[in-house]
């Protein structure tokens, strides 16, 4: 069966995702939703799954601090954050490029990332550029650090780095090469990363979306993804409005 | 009830005159894009002319903080971000932290809704876990590393975050309704709740105002902030224009392209205020 | 949602199976009278001989506390009051703490506020003002004295008591309605949310069940407590009988008068015991 | 005009009260009560008036916590406790009598005095059985102290003490007697109080409320009171039911 590349990265993420109670995705992220998604299929109603922006898929009701203070209380377990930059630390920059005090490049700010990578036992970190412009060696501000001190508490952090070009693990403070997706090479990993890491001597292929997968996808997930992001959902799966009515 | 009754009517006033208490070099706290942003307001305030706040954005903003930055009203900024959202960065923040004619104060989320909730309980700072070895705390000055005295091991530090509060002088947002006596409906969005418990000052504008006292029915009271906080109520329809009211209305999509479009250089923001502020004034 | 629809109806219980995470030796945390104290519930505890719990009071009691003491299913106690009010003193909470069968930890109210907080906030402790000087701050070895780092005079300490936060095991509240995914409406009674997030697990009983998605309902939702939070619910019509539910019904005050006169002595207690709580199983 | 006790003494509470912009009073509190509404009809309105207890003539929707939150932020001027015990430094004891650990007496508890005592700026003490059993040298238990030491935060205290024979200041750690209510004398009022206080050498009695004054709380304030203690205003005012209509 032939496949999308929006695809292929929502099933490396369900799969990371695991057996877990409690998924929560930011806005703007229809990939991490679908994958969510379809883990909660695949789970026959778990994990339970937030969309946050959408009131549809959000129970909230004691203002914005819920979610964080839900992450505070161990509640969230999977958690999806991005950067402008990423460092080979695991440390992501949603801040600034340069110096703080006289940027060259303003990014919109660190958003609640200081506190749910270090509370949400499952950080994933989801990045489709895959650059030297944005996979550095290190961050020029740290809006979150990839790994801590012994005694700094600290129930969560990265697991994974999914980019649309490689599948990267991250323990013990360095990311590890663990696949490269179908029309990709190693190669072309290490000369589009801009930080080290370490690899297997063979670096098999992310493995191609089952045909099982791609139908739970396109004919149960799809639909359900229209509500939160209709164009994604038209666009990737082909859903159109009609959906809705489901 | 009767006399504060009839006092409490005095609250309800042109939107300019609810806007009084926010005076210039004032802190003034906004909440986030979903939870009510006084656009009408934040208009009135730039025709007014406010300037030197010291903006508390809980704990994010979008378009509300980039017109305000861009129109020179800002001197420092307290948030976690300032974007359009999927109408890509917020151009004129951009433009003023890159240019050095902001102060930042960089936050976290939750940061900024505990030192509101601080404020709110009259306490001088609350514990947040995280933050320890990010860039953020270590140009936050104001905040505090201690060695938590409820570590579990006595032989390692269990450092953590002490976030002084923050007391802003106003708190300002726009809600659904509002009763005579000034009682604000603010449905599920309980931080407008906190931010006005933690403010000097709350001033609310409103889609339409209430008959009765939303505090008789016990259902529309588990939405509604008691009017003992507020100093003043403006009825201003549409109030969060462009912006959305959520269950109320949508975000104009429409216009907030626009707006990404024109404020992408300095010229065509000018020309947003012009038209879309400014013109407001005249009509 | 349909999968997770389906598997949320089985939150609804009978009453004894969804008293079952209450378990002997653990935390329990109830609200005080005008929030909803699950009294059928705590009747169907006593019966079921549930023993040594650590009772929190959120942030009084009044015949919940004394019926379980009484009872003798308490081991601990950490409140700020516990009194039958215009009934007058608690008497089996008075016999139990002066015959000393019962550990207390003294209190004050937002202490208890403010510790549920911390848990809520998942932060380990909770400043407060006040208590310095106090004997309650004396009995309580758990509660630390800092010196803010935020005091205004550095020649000066400022001494601070700092909470450690109260994570119970389970919460149980009685309330006016719940859905079948589990929500329920707690309306202005925020604790109650409070305590289910602090809470491992929380129980809820309720008057009667709501048709269809409280949360649907913009108005409804700003009231209700998500499903989410919680573990087990059960229909009790007048659950909290002799107690009032604001809003809904008052307290029976002839049978809370019967209730202090009959549990003024150890043998009256008994006898009310098995009149009022034991006799409902045989029923 | 003839005037009752508790006429008497709502009106010294109302004097103490002053003006100010928010008074809150207890449950079981119908004298502090009266005293507040008095005070708000001579103020047209100001202070505001809380009646815990009241779903009516509270605000609440915040929880339990609100009430002291709110006087953590300052919003609360005035508020009335009580104690078991008060002793001469102004602290009162709401837990036991005898040792803590294993008490001869056990009261309800501290409540919230342990922090309102702090943050409240007039804390009006109100106990209308004066005697040495209840006005002692010391405390068996402080449930929260008359004073502090200069660095701890404290923007709030006792300013009085109320009884039913005598209106108490109380002022850097120690009560002043300033007046004696009609009918009883110093010599009572030293006889039966556990504590050292200070006097004048002329001490004054306290004035009996003007016919105004009792106008005003007979027909003004009476109809108000009884929506909150219907069984204190028939008894006191003579006010039935059918002033709920007003």
């Amino acid at each position: 069966m032939n496949f999308r590349d929006e695809e292929l990265l929502a099933d490396v993420i369900a799969r990371l995702i695991g057996d877990v109670r409690h998924v929560a995705v930011g806005n703007a992220s229809p990939i991490p939703a679908t994958a969510a998604l379809l883990a909660r299929e695949r789970g026959h109603g778990r994990p339970y799954v937030s969309l946050l922006g959408s009131p549809k898929h959000t129970f909230w009701t004691d203002g914005g601090r819920e979610l964080f203070d839900c992450a505070g209380q161990g509640r969230i377990d999977v958690f999806f954050l991005s950067g402008g930059q990423i460092d080979g630390h695991g440390n992501i920059n949603l801040v600034s490029i340069g110096d703080y005090a006289h940027p060259k490049v303003r990014f919109p700010g660190s958003f609640g990332s200081a506190h749910l990578y270090y509370v949400v036992p499952k950080v994933i970190l989801f990045r489709t550029e895959h650059s030297r412009r944005t996979l550095v060696p290190d961050v020029d501000f740290i809006s979150a650090p990839g790994a801590s001190e012994p005694n700094v508490f600290r129930t969560g952090g990265p697991i994974a780095l999914v980019t649309n070009r490689c599948l990267f693990s991250f323990a013990d403070g360095r990311f590890r090469l663990e696949s490269v997706h179908p029309g990709h090479t190693v190669e072309e990993v290490v000369e589009n990363t801009g930080f080290d890491f370490e690899r297997p001597a063979q670096v098999p292929e992310t493995p191609a979306p089952s045909p099982e997968t791609l139908t739970l996808m396109r004919e149960t997930v799809a639909p359900q993804l229209a509500e939160v992001y209709p164009q994604f959902a038209a666009q990737v799966f082909g859903v159109g409005q009609a959906a809705f009515a489901r | 009830m009767g006399a504060r009754g009839s006092a409490m009517s005095h609250l309800v006033k042109t939107l300019d005159e609810a806007l009084a208490p926010i005076t210039d070099g004032c802190t003034l706290v906004v909440p986030r894009e979903v939870s009510g942003v006084p656009m009408a307001a934040t208009r009135a305030l730039i025709r007014r002319g406010v300037k030197r706040l010291h903006l508390v954005a809980l704990p994010t903003s979008s378009l509300q903080a980039d017109l305000l930055i861009g129109a020179g009203c800002v001197e420092t900024l307290e948030t976690s971000a300032v974007s359009l959202g999927e109408f890509g960065p917020a151009p004129r923040f951009s433009a003023a932290v890159t240019g050095g004619s902001i102060a930042m104060k960089d936050a976290t989320c939750p940061a900024l809704h505990a030192a509101l909730q601080a404020a709110e309980k009259g306490v001088p700072f609350m514990p947040l876990r995280g933050l320890i070895g990010s860039d953020i705390l270590k140009y936050r000055p104001d905040w505090k590393v201690i060695d938590s005295p409820f570590g579990q091991d006595s032989n390692k530090a269990d450092p953590i975050v002490l976030l002084p509060a923050i007391k802003p002088d106003v708190a300002l947002f726009h809600a659904a309704m509002a009763d005579r006596l000034g009682n604000v409906w603010i449905g599920r969005q309980r931080e407008l709740a906190t931010m006005a418990h933690a403010a000097v000052r709350t001033v609310a504008t409103v889609e339409k105002m209430h008959d009765g006292n939303l505090l008789d029915d016990p259902v529309l009271a588990a939405g509604t902030l008691p009017g003992f906080y507020v100093e003043s109520i403006a009825i201003a329809e549409r109030g969060a224009w462009p912006l959305p009211l959520p269950d109320y209305y949508a975000a104009d999509a429409e216009h907030l392209a626009l707006y990404a479009r024109m404020a992408a250089t300095a010229e065509g923001f000018a020309e947003y205020l012009d038209k879309y502020v400014y013109e407001k004034q005249a009509a």
